[in-house]
């Protein structure tokens, strides 16, 4: 982990309300395992809690990473008015990404993301992608005008969407695509999104193959405040407890109570 | 001479910057960052006789300035803290300071008696902001008459110093605090945290799953600054400043305030590195404003109100 | 059916927006910007019963997210207040809430007396934060006895109904609340200033001829719902809240944690314009959240507290 | 008075820590009286009172005009940070700048500025220049390096420059210049800077004629708040004071406690 002062190469409004920034720096360098997060520090001094957010991509040989957020409230807000040549200070690489050397070529990997929760599991395609796994995708949105980067997972294995008002592929659920895989059984099942679909999830696959990103509130970002706290299952003692932060994000679903 | 050396009671200090209590643990994650023999104490996370799981989550808000915590007093207990934390944190040279919390007076007479017992833990941080179980959930620290009582209970299990931690969240603070000196308080830190709350507009629910929290950072400055102000005047025993401090003008406003020593709370969560830079660059900011050596500001701010008498 | 419209104690306003007192003096300079007419009411500027020059300056010093005054309460005395500048406001569709200050318990009697008789005078905003001069100088909103004792003589002097304005610095403003409400308040209006200070780096000494002010804005919001929260769980008369509002967000968190009407004190400095804004933004963003009219919401949140006991 | 967003044509550091801030927008129309101020919002949300600086110049024909500062805590300092195409949101004119009506061609006016206090009486004298005023300059500076704009000055009458380390011109207090004044009898006097001098100015000449211009914390800037004092000279009211931002800024010696 270091603090960083990165540089904007590009923002795009990829979907609605949902923006792609592209930084660059020597931050890039320590970047390794897919869905770990940066801690952004919003520009301002009002604001002063930093904001985390996953890394969407790598992309080691230029020294930059893509990270994909929507605007949610005022700090969101404020980085997505940032252009080319600003600069951003982040804290990062935080947290354990999703584990992937348990695969093999030819595992079978499901990859399941809901709106916002679609992202980090993008360099978890790709580094799965270029080991040979077998990745399928189930991606649900809100509606039509949310959907992104289908065209960008489809590369690496097949894309199942649904959105909430069927204004988009199939109307409903992401879930009911895991009664229909037609015979791909996963070795590893990798959940980003709402808590629902994280349920949803750790029901119908094995929980011990289930890695589950967790999302909580942040302060320090480092382990240190006890902010960002998720229940262990069966613990032992009454302060024992994951933070999200520095135990997580992805934790197996055996692990927590959700 | 080192310039920015401080003393007070059981605290040689190589510099005032400590930070300050829960935002900091027990130093083990902020210890992979930087040195930790570089700051001038540590204020340790909130150690109770028997584990706690703390609240529920959220237990964090943003706010203008500021933000809100309901942690709710998360610890392995006294018991780990002084053969596990303690321990881990000898090998740096840095003076603790034990932040101790309890329901009962009992409580805190234990967990006081076992922390001195470790041999880098120089002073107790005695946090009074606690519901007392026998006095109908009344917090120790807004009635004089308890706030003593816990403060003497402290003083007989203690081996080393005690710096009673008062809170702002009442009518009167120098009545408290002179409440804790007569008690046999040897400091005092102040401000703890200011009590308030957000709401979610789509959900019409407080944030925080404790409903309120513990409001800190810039936001509040001015209100330790004024408390810092007013208990100096009313007290001799020395005061660590601390609520909302960023910058080293921050920093020396506690002391021209009447601080000798200031804790740093919320700002680690901005930067990490802010403890390290703000000693680094302490010396620039006196140096500008004609500042020799901080002993030297103590007392004479000291002096400054004994002459308003 | 106005959306906007909420309806309190000797208070039918088309709107909830109400400048808050000492922040718009008697509506003058701001009624040479916009009509007057647009606000739901206005509070006055504390009236005494002798005119009053007030603190030496500075008087205002800016804080992070907000800022601090020593006003002390300047104003020209009841007579002029009413003979002149209740009078110049009649030209405007929009009632008055006067806020009222005295030393002494006769002091608010006569000035509650006075400012009834201004027909647009349609309540009292009584200002309970001044020290009284035959208690030592203690706060009347300090102590709930000295609260009590002081709505008593405002309810028996007022022909308008009374909102006592509570003060922040206390250790439970929930006993206050409740002391004025059995002493015969009609409403309440919260949150006044926090105490606060501000040090001069270069001269050490406090920014404000005054040394302590009033802290305002942004900063003070969590604590200003909190207690808005709270109160609103121990009485049953309505609550103006203010403390920090800035936006139609700030607007409808106040109503969600209790209050049926709101005060907008520093943000007319940052925009002249704030009020007449936050009443243009309302409908839009209380479409946003699915709130259909305010008085709806107020009933919804009375509603949600009725079910929690 | 209005409340307009205005763009920055231009900014520069013309001495040590002081700005020329050129904005362009439709509110210089409503600009005349020389030394009336603006109240700038700081561009963020942590800094909420506005900031009042005075208007230096006022070039009505390409509606711009000049604001010049010195950086003296965060506000300033985030200003002077402002580039070409940057808004400002500004408040303004407000105040009553000096009169002038009562000179007429062949008149004396003596100018009276310290440090900062310079600015505002720039385009006093310019327009006190187009009528046929006479204008006498004395000026008191820190140091060198903070003397500017000496050459716009000298277009329109005598610039006598005093630094309090002599490291410029004459060494000391401005005030040394009052009694060299060659037989130039001012029908006016006009000053603008630290209280001292303004006192020292109000000594030195008849206080019927000399006009101060005073500077006091605000908030409002309006009237309304009530922060801005200062003590009026045998007021007959204990509440009767001025408020520095309606009723000022300047002030007839004669009429004030300084
Ligand atoms: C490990 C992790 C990874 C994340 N990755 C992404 C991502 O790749 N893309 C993305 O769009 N979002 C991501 N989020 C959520 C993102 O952090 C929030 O949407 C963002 O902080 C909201 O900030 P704001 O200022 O816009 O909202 P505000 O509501 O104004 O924020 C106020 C405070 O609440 C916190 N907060 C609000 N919502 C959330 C939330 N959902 N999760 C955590 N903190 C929150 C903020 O950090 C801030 O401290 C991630 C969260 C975590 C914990
Ligand atoms: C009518 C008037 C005209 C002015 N014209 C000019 C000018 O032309 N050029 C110039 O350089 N300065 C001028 N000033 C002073 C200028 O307003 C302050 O230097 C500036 O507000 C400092 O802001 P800051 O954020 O840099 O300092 P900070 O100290 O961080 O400001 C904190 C607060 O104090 C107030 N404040 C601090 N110093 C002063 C001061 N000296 N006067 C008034 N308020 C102050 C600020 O407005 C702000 O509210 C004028 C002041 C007044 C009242
Ligand atoms: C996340 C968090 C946890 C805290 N935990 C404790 C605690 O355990 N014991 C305590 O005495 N104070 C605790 N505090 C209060 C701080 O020690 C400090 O008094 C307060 O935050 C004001 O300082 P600041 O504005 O610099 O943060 C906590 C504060 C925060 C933000
Ligand atoms: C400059 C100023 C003057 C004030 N004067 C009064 C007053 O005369 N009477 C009063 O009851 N409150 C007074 N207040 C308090 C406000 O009415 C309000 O309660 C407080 O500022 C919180 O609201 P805000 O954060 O929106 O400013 C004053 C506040 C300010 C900033
Ligand atoms: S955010 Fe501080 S422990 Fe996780
Ligand atoms: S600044 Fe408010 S009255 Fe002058």
């Amino acid at each position: 982990m270091s603090q960083a002062i990165m540089k904007v190469v590009k923002q795009v409004e990829i979907a609605k309300d949902i923006y792609e920034l592209r930084l660059k720096g020597d931050l890039v360098k320590e970047m390794g395992a897919p869905d770990q997060f940066l801690h952004i520090r919003v520009p301002g001094n009002d604001l002063l809690l930093r904001r985390p957010i996953s890394i969407a991509e790598i992309d080691a040989e230029n020294e930059e990473c893509v990270i994909i957020y929507r605007t949610e409230g005022d700090g969101t807000k404020i980085i997505s008015q940032l252009t080319e040549g600003d600069t951003l200070d982040v804290l990062g690489p935080l947290g354990n990404g999703y584990p992937i050397d348990m695969l093999k070529a030819g595992d079978n990997a499901l990859l399941v993301g809901g709106g916002i929760g679609v992202p980090p599991l993008y360099e978890l395609s790709k580094q799965l992608h270029a080991k040979g796994v077998n990745v399928v995708h189930c991606f649900g949105f809100k509606n039509k005008d949310e959907v992104f980067y289908e065209k960008e997972f489809s590369a690496f294995g097949k894309v199942n969407i649904a959105t909430d008002d069927g204004s988009y592929a199939k109307k409903g659920f992401v879930t009911q695509y895991f009664d229909e895989l037609d015979g791909f059984v996963p070795d590893a099942v990798f959940a980003c999104g709402p808590k629902g679909l994280l349920a949803a999830a750790s029901r119908a696959f094995d929980p011990s193959i289930t890695y589950l990103s967790m999302e909580e509130r942040m302060a320090c970002g480092i382990g240190a405040c006890y902010g960002c706290v998720c229940e262990k299952k069966n613990s032992t003692s009454a302060s024992d407890n994951y933070r999200v932060c520095v135990d997580g994000p992805v934790f197996r679903a055996e692990e927590i109570v959700l | 001479m080192n310039r920015l050396a401080v003393s007070l009671p059981g605290l040689e200090l190589k510099n005032p910057i400590i930070p300050a209590s829960g935002c900091f643990g027990f130093g083990e994650d902020y210890g992979k960052y930087y040195d930790l023999s570089l700051l001038g104490a540590i204020m340790t996370k909130a150690t109770t006789l028997e584990p706690r799981y703390g609240n529920l989550t959220p237990r964090l808000a943003e706010t203008p300035s500021g933000m809100l915590n309901a942690i709710g007093l998360q610890n392995p207990g006294v018991d780990v803290v002084v053969s596990k934390k303690h321990k881990e944190l000898e090998k740096y040279d840095v003076p603790l300071i034990s932040n101790v919390a309890g329901y009962t007076v009992e409580d805190y007479y234990a967990v006081c008696e076992r922390v001195s017992k470790s041999p880098n833990v120089k002073a107790i941080e005695l946090n009074i902001s606690c519901p007392n179980v026998h006095k109908g959930g009344l917090q120790f620290g807004t009635v004089p008459e308890m706030a003593a009582e816990v403060t003497r209970a402290a003083k007989a299990a203690a081996t080393v110093p005690v710096y009673v931690k008062l809170s702002p969240n009442v009518t009167d603070i120098v009545e408290i605090a002179k409440a804790v000196e007569a008690a046999g308080a040897d400091g005092l830190s102040m401000i703890n945290t200011l009590v308030g709350m957000r709401i979610d507009l789509k959900t019409r629910q407080p944030i925080l799953a404790n409903k309120t929290g513990g409001l800190s950072g810039p936001a509040i400055k001015p209100v330790a600054i004024r408390m810092i102000y007013q208990v100096a005047r009313a007290v001799e025993i020395p005061i660590i400043g601390m609520g909302g401090v960023y910058t080293v003008d921050d920093v020396l406003e506690m002391f021209m305030a009447g601080a000798s020593a200031v804790g740093v709370g919320m700002a680690n969560f901005t930067d990490p590195f802010v403890c390290p830079k703000l000693i680094e660059q302490l010396p620039q900011r006196m140096d500008e404003l004609g500042i020799n050596s901080l002993q030297e500001l103590i007392n004479e701010v000291k002096e400054g109100i004994r002459n308003e008498r």
